[in-house]
């Protein structure tokens, strides 16, 4: 392609899906999904390299990607006789969504833009120091100048006082709860583990025999939302046996194993 | 007081108050109608285009304010002021354009367009104090709302909400290819 | 740069200025020599004699000044005093009392203590007079300190911060209960 995209450059995946559109020189209501996909996971992978920690962002829309490309391959039902399964109803669909997501991107994005002019044609324009803020007070007003107050400073100490006790009270103990943080810092462990290893079973990526049920569960799905990016493949010997997971270097736009 | 000495008055109130000074206060202190102090305003900001005069009156946050004249900026740089210019990310601007344009807002509202978490950069922007809790969303989870502030205003340099640049509706246009 | 040009960019240099502007740094500025530097100042002291204007240009030790007229006094005062409200609030009096015998404390710290957000009470605060920024944290982000002013000394009659009532093992004392 002959073509580097910097990384610095996008603020977030939409903004480089909206990139990748624009230099297509094509509608956003046209968008080829399929080259899309390819170029944006051709980025994605740079950022494996770089950032591991804005990957999750980006993984999101990388599965939405391949989930419109894998439907738009599958031929269309014919008209009569069974039900259409949903999945296939899916492609358009969720490509009629990312068109709308983009078009609302697009929208703040130039808002954004113009912000930045606003901004720009007020910084060229200095105001007096704030601190030059200082009234003179007029003559013989000072005193009546004061405000009301509510409490005098004894009230003032007793307030810190029970604020202070407040605060000190013991946290109630709260259960962790599987926050979508772990989640996104669980698929960066999965996707290290893959690139050093290769391949893995399953097991060997939870911490310690007998882990407690939310790391294998948080593990699972970090796996699930690799294995819709299509970042690695996962095989089975039989319908019992261990998951055995492979790292699926830049052939991301060929789908890995769903099912 | 005559008008010459009611335009000077104005002129001093609108020095000394630094920050925008609203109409509707230099009219009270002045014991004139709003109609009048904005034509005095008019004429002082007439007076400023004079090209010996580096200073000129704009109307920022709802308020009469005096600043030197664009053209003049890269001599005040030489000044060495600590509190300018104010810089943000395009990440910051992104997020806090959503939030002026569609204010009030939740966090997942923003992410929802931005496709990434805003966390840290509404923890900055407010911080900042571009943006505050405005309330919180009728929905589950009761989540904050978020709009921008007048300082938002006073630093992008507009009169109120009203005064966003206009969104074209580009969408539609978007249906012929481009060139 | 010609003359008129000249004046215009002085008088930008000496409104924008921190502090009264030595006519030696307006001359480097400017790139003109002192003498051409004073007689600008001189054409825009001279400017401002007008009767509808309400600035007049002085050199005070420091350098250059821009000041408002002293016949105006009386109406400068009235900006001052509509700008303050009447009492505080219990949110705003309750993070007042943190600030004072905590200073200087973080926003962070407030509201670690407060168990709310305190944006709002702190810019309300700032506006009264009754808090300034004191410094930076020496912490990531470098978060702002702030502490209390003179106007709360007076407000609350102490002639110094020395003169808090001290809080004396209030571990102690809170396990009676109070009433």
């Amino acid at each position: 392609m002959g073509y580097v995209v910097q990384l610095e450059v996008f603020t977030g995946p939409m903004d480089l899906l909206l990139h990748l559109v624009q230099k297509e020189q094509v509608s956003i209501y046209d968008i080829p999904i399929a080259r899309i996909t390819e170029e944006y996971l051709r980025y994605l992978e740079t950022l494996h390299e770089l950032d591991l920690d804005v990957i999750s962002d980006f993984l999101v829309i990388a599965a939405t990607l391949i989930q419109i490309k894998a439907s738009l391959l599958v031929p269309q039902p014919p008209e009569t006789g069974s039900a259409a399964p949903a999945a296939e109803e899916e492609g358009p669909d969720l490509r009629a969504q990312l068109v709308q997501r983009l078009l609302v991107y697009k929208k703040y994005r130039q808002a954004a833009e113009k912000l930045r002019t606003c901004l720009e044609a007020r910084n060229a324009r200095y105001t007096r120091w704030p601190g030059h803020r200082q009234l003179p007070p007029a003559p013989g007003e000072r005193e009546e100048a004061l405000p009301e107050l509510p409490v005098d400073v004894w009230g003032l100490r007793d307030l810190v006082r029970q604020l202070l006790a407040q605060s000190q009270k013991p946290e109630p103990v709260h259960a962790v709860a599987p926050e979508k943080t772990s989640l996104r810092r669980r698929i960066r462990e999965v996707l290290r583990s893959l690139k050093a290893k290769r391949e893995l079973l399953f097991s060997e990526l939870l911490p310690h025999p007998g882990p407690p049920r939310l790391e294998i569960v948080i593990t699972f799905l970090a796996v699930l939302e690799l294995l819709r990016a299509g970042l690695v493949a996962a095989y089975q010997a039989t319908p019992l046996a261990q998951l055995r997971l492979a790292y699926l270097p830049r052939t991301a736009a060929k789908r890995g194993s769903g099912s | 007081m005559n008008p010459s000495e009611a335009r000077a008055i104005l002129e001093a109130l609108i020095f000394a108050a630094v920050e925008p000074l609203p109409v509707e206060k230099a009219a009270r202190i002045l014991g004139l109608d709003e109609a009048t102090v904005r034509r005095l305003a008019e004429q002082i900001k007439a007076d400023c285009q004079a090209p010996d005069r580096g200073l000129t009156l704009e109307e920022v946050a709802g308020g009469l304010q005096l600043v030197t004249k664009p053209q003049y900026a890269p001599y005040l740089a030489q000044l060495g002021r600590a509190d300018r210019p104010t810089a943000l990310t395009p990440a910051a601007l992104e997020t806090l354009a959503i939030i002026a344009y569609r204010q009030p807002v939740s966090k997942a509202e923003i992410e929802e367009i931005r496709g990434v978490r805003v966390e840290g950069v509404l923890h900055n922007l407010e911080e900042r104090g571009f943006i505050v809790e405005v309330g919180r969303k009728d929905a589950p989870g009761r989540p904050i709302l978020y709009g921008t502030t007048e300082l938002f205003l006073k630093a992008f340099g507009l009169r109120s909400l009203a005064d966003l640049p206009p969104l074209e509706e580009e969408e539609f246009r978007l249906v012929e290819p481009q060139s």
